[in-house]
């Protein structure tokens, strides 16, 4: 039904098959949107922070999706300005996903500000001292660079291409594409670093507040470094779920090696720093203000010391040593275990980062604040992985995005790429779930 | 925020601020991709005789 | 803005915990006088507004011993490290809807320019910042109390105590319409609080003026804490603290007691630490 | 990586006729295309610029015409009827008390709004409701007694002392507030001082008067 529009020579699940499960998603979607709707029609009390919490789940969400998602900015770097040429065969993918991560954390922060028809103010009245401003300005900007990155892919659509203009386009982009990548790059440094700079100059909050070097704190510097460690771990996860749900292989062991590696040595770099800025932390920072760094990981429900040592040791120096040895990471399964340590390191990291910062009381008769997101909460924050999910399927049934899946898939048949391929009904479900 | 606006103030802070991190990618981007529309919508004026080998 | 700290006053507040009895009035004139709307349910403390709220503090000892003490807490209006003007909300806040005004060391909020990031709200460790988390709302017929000098406030945006700066400005006008606009009383431009409460603990003026009464309470050493650089205007009243000072946002808000336990609950200690610093408390060098 | 780059590292190697949409040279498509282009920025910048302000701004006539000049003239300067009150505040568009210090319940004049104001309003007991021009929002605090003393009204308020019509008040649709304080002119080019009431404009005095702009309490509330 819709052969016209898949690239030639790619064998996809029938057109049924392929959009019942897009609609199953899609469902998620659409529950997603109805939590939108409420929030702007009935304002923030339809979610449950307050007060003490004015920061919750979704600034999370925000850094998560950012910090997983810097494997646009980095590929991107290592690629066209390091000429690293194994990564061609993951760059389109890594845009993908660093386009779905940027266009996630855009929504989440049109839904979480309150008054969000005057969320131009803050290019407009900008207020040069403020982290939030760097990062709305870098974050705007940088999903533009992404979104003309992710141009030429689309208009590599078989019919798309077609139109003379639209090829020329894309042609053209790419020809230029450097100078987006290094200007991509600048504003990726800047706002992966001004978001860990966000809790990090909040010297009224010790358990966040850094040092500064200039008028950087040093969680400025862990966050690019964090993100730079940990993307290769989600964008290999996101391609080896992509893999298994299509049952085909898409990305070559070799560049699939090349990433972890790289992730192993810039995370054992990274959880190296962080321990010692996390050891002078409690050591020099926290009791000059007046704390035990136990304090911390007090009298809560939630927040133990179980929390620093799974994100420090267990999801942090564990993946890192797991990559860097070459035989634990030509592992499949060990890779796998490592990446996912990896994700869920990061994601604590900035879990710790913004919702830990809100509950610890800092005046010595307040106490601690918990909360659990209203289901408003959940399902604008779901919202974002639904879409990136029916969005990479669209994009892997629509657009040249892996270009190994022929010589990976297909080795014999490459002679006969032109032939037009209706997906056969044996074909495994391509990517929805 | 415009350099002609009272909110704005000729220090170090603003001109690299909002030049660097404003007005440079608008204009860096805004340049580029005009650059690359004007450039194919010229090749395909002048493709439709003619293919460029 | 040089010429203007030269003659720049710094209100402040000074608040005697030893005569508060946690009554309450403060709160409730401060909510009339600068139109705090009702929530339907206001049980939920941590998301109803009340810009000068009353903790209560205890000594943790068991019958008989047990103290209690309450403490009004207002914004702090910090001046930020070094007394710069750079207080932890003003700095963050990415569109400049509160700044700090070196003219008068109150830190505004504007709401017509709050988009509600509540960025601000995070920087704050009083808590001295409140959501507008619903639309704001009155009884049937109350709306004709509302003052006209204040502003009410949409949903979606953060507010905070202003030290009433509505009074300042009428007290302003009236300075200009009797020709001497640098010269305003100090009975001129008195907050809400300040004159609702029965028990006379609460004390505002210029902390600048050496005339005003919270200036001869307070004796602000006008040198930095040669412990703590980041510490300006410390306190040279021993029985005097500021909340959590340490920390170098120098509030303008002070605290007064005879109680060496409630002044030890003003900021964090490390074990031991409070004993080498209580009795140098409030003698820094200069007094 | 993607097939198009390779075509752009390689060099094209393929023929791209295949991929172009027109047949033959057609310099005809261009023309129409500037013609089409001039056509929609005609109307676009008419539009915007004729037919945007009317949709904007609904008119408003004064409940009835108000001669300044002939009020100047018989009653003295602008304090004469604006004043500041002895705590500072300023006293705004008199009251109905006001205009009875001069005007009796019968007509002074020989107007046609003069009957209706004595008719409709003096003898009523109503007051006038007059439709402000330079009413600011309900967020700005404004002390005329800190600037008259060396302030002449007509630097913000205009020549109106010179007037003997009241405008028609054109009042913004979506904020309600008078197009006055956001400025006449569709390009926003200012030529008077009095041409807009905006924040800009506030601090552009206030910066050239007492050296900064101001901090944001000093006018809001």
């Amino acid at each position: 039904m819709d052969s016209a529009l898949i690239p030639e020579g790619a064998k996809r699940c029938s057109f049924p098959k392929f959009y019942m499960g897009i609609a199953v998603v899609g469902a998620v979607v659409l529950w997603g949107l109805l939590a939108w709707g409420l929030i702007y029609w009935k304002g923030l009390n339809q979610t449950n922070m307050n007060d003490y919490y004015g920061f919750a789940l979704w600034i999370w969400a925000d850094l998560a999706v950012i910090a997983v998602g810097g494997g646009a900015f980095f590929t991107g770097l290592l690629k066209y300005i390091f000429k690293i040429d194994e990564l061609k065969n993951i760059i389109n993918f890594a845009v993908i996903i660093g386009f779905i991560c940027y266009s996630s954390a855009l929504l989440i922060l049109a839904i979480d500000i309150g008054q969000p028809l005057r969320g131009w103010f803050i290019f407009w009245h900008a207020n040069v001292h403020s982290m939030l401003t760097e990062v709305a300005f870098c974050l705007s900007f940088y999903f533009a660079v992404l979104t003309i990155e992710f141009i030429p892919n689309i208009l590599e659509n078989r019919q798309a291409n077609k139109v003379s203009f639209f090829h020329h386009l894309a042609h053209n982009m790419h020809g230029i594409m450097v100078i987006f990548a290094a200007t991509g790059a600048a504003l990726s440094f800047f706002h992966q670093g001004s978001l860990g700079g966000v809790a990090g100059v909040m010297f009224g909050r010790p358990f966040s507040f850094r040092e500064h070097l200039n008028i950087w704190p040093y969680t400025f510097f862990l966050f690019t470094w964090s993100a730079a460690a940990f993307w290769p771990c989600f964008t290999l996860l996101v391609t080896k779920i992509t893999e298994t749900i299509t049952g085909k292989k898409l990305v070559g062991d070799k560049t699939v090696h090349l990433l972890s590696k790289i992730a192993g040595w810039m995370i054992t770099s990274y959880i190296i720093a962080k321990i010692i800025d996390t050891i002078y932390w409690a050591t020099v920072t926290a009791p000059s203000l007046g704390f035990k760094w136990t304090h911390f990981y007090s009298n809560n429900a939630l927040y133990g010391k179980w929390m620093l040592f799974t994100e420090l040791i267990l999801c942090g120096v564990l993946p890192g040593v797991l990559l860097i040895m070459k035989s634990t990471r030509e592992n499949s399964k060990l890779r796998l275990l490592a990446i996912i340590l990896g994700v869920i390191g990061v994601c604590l990291n900035r879990w710790v980062m913004v919702l830990q910062v809100m509950a610890v009381p800092v005046m010595p008769f307040d106490t601690w604040a918990l909360y659990i997101p209203s289901w408003q909460e959940m399902a604008t924050t779901i919202l974002p992985v639904a879409y990136g999910i029916i969005l990479i399927a669209l994009t892997y049934r629509y657009l040249p995005v892996f270009p190994q899946e022929q010589e990976l898939n297909y080795p014999v048949e490459e002679e006969a790429v032109d032939e037009p391929v209706v997906a056969p009904a044996a074909e495994p479900v391509a990517a929805t779930e | 925020m415009l350099p002609f606006c009272f909110e704005w103030v000729w220090d170090l802070g603003h001109v690299l601020f909002i030049g660097g991190l404003l007005f440079a990618p608008i204009g860096i981007l805004g340049a580029g991709l005009t650059y690359c529309a004007v450039k194919a919508a010229y090749e395909t004026i002048n493709d439709s005789g003619e293919s460029h080998h | 803005m040089k010429q203007e700290h030269n003659k720049a006053h710094k209100f402040g507040m000074v608040i005697d915990l030893d005569k508060c009895t946690g009554c309450g009035s403060c709160m409730v004139s401060c909510m009339s006088e600068n139109n705090v709307p009702f929530k339907d349910d206001e049980s939920d403390k941590k998301k109803s507004i009340t810009w000068m709220r009353v903790y209560k503090l205890t000594n943790g000892k068991s019958f008989p011993d047990t103290e209690i003490v309450y403490m009004p807490r207002p914004c702090q209006h910090c001046g930020g490290k070094g007394d710069h003007g750079h207080s932890p909300c003003v700095s963050v806040c990415p569109a400049t809807a509160t700044d700090y005004g070196y003219d008068t060391g109150i830190v505004s909020q504007i709401y017509t320019r709050c988009f509600g990031c509540r960025y601000c709200m995070g920087a704050c460790p009083y808590h001295a910042r409140y959501f507008n988390w619903w639309d704001p709302k009155w009884p049937e017929g109350m709306e004709k109390y509302l003052s006209p000098d204040v502003s009410p406030r949409m949903r979606g945006i953060v507010e905070k105590c202003s030290f009433c700066y509505h009074r300042y400005q009428a007290a302003r006008d009236q300075a200009y319409a009797e020709g001497d606009k640098d010269n305003i009383p100090e009975e001129n431009y008195q907050t809400a609080c300040t004159t609702a409460c029965p028990a006379g603990a609460i004390v505002f003026g210029d902390l600048n003026n050496p005339e005003h009464k919270v200036h001869q309470i307070v004796k602000p050493d006008p040198h930095p804490d040669p412990r703590n650089k980041h510490v300006v205007g410390k306190s040279r009243n021993p029985k005097v603290f500021r909340l959590l000072e340490r920390l170098g946002t120098n509030t303008k808000v002070y605290y007064l007691s005879d109680r060496e336990w409630v002044r030890k609950q003003g900021d964090n200690y490390l074990e031991g630490e409070w004993d080498k610093i209580k009795n140098h408390h409030g003698d820094t060098s200069h007094g | 990586m993607s097939e198009i780059e390779n075509k752009a590292e390689n060099g094209s190697t393929e023929s791209a006729g295949e991929c172009t949409s027109g047949d033959t040279k057609d310099d005809k498509g261009l023309g129409l295309g500037v013609i089409f282009f001039i056509v929609a920025f005609v109307v676009c910048f008419l539009s915007g610029t004729l037919l945007f302000p009317k949709l904007l701004y609904s008119k408003k006539e004064q409940p009835f015409n108000f001669d300044h000049e002939l009020h100047v003239s018989e009653a003295g300067d602008c304090d004469a009827c604006h004043s500041v009150r002895e705590d500072g505040s300023f006293t705004g568009i008199p009251k109905l008390a006001v205009c009875l210090d001069c005007h009796a319940e019968d007509p002074l004049g020989e107007t046609e709004d003069e009957v209706v104001f004595v008719e409709e309003y003096v003898n009523k007991e109503k007051e006038v409701p007059w439709l402000v021009y330079a009413r600011q929002p309900d967020c700005v605090f404004f002390s005329h007694a800190a600037h008259t003393t060396n302030t002449d009204c007509k630097v913000c308020h205009g020549p109106i002392g010179e007037s003997n019509s009241s405008r028609v008040y054109e009042e913004n649709r979506l904020t309600g507030y008078s197009r006055d304080i956001w400025g006449k002119n569709i390009f926003g080019i200012k030529k008077h001082s009095w041409d807009r009431m905006k924040m800009d404009d506030c601090a552009e005095c206030h910066k050239k008067e007492t050296g900064h702009q101001g901090y944001c309490f000093q006018c809001h509330k």
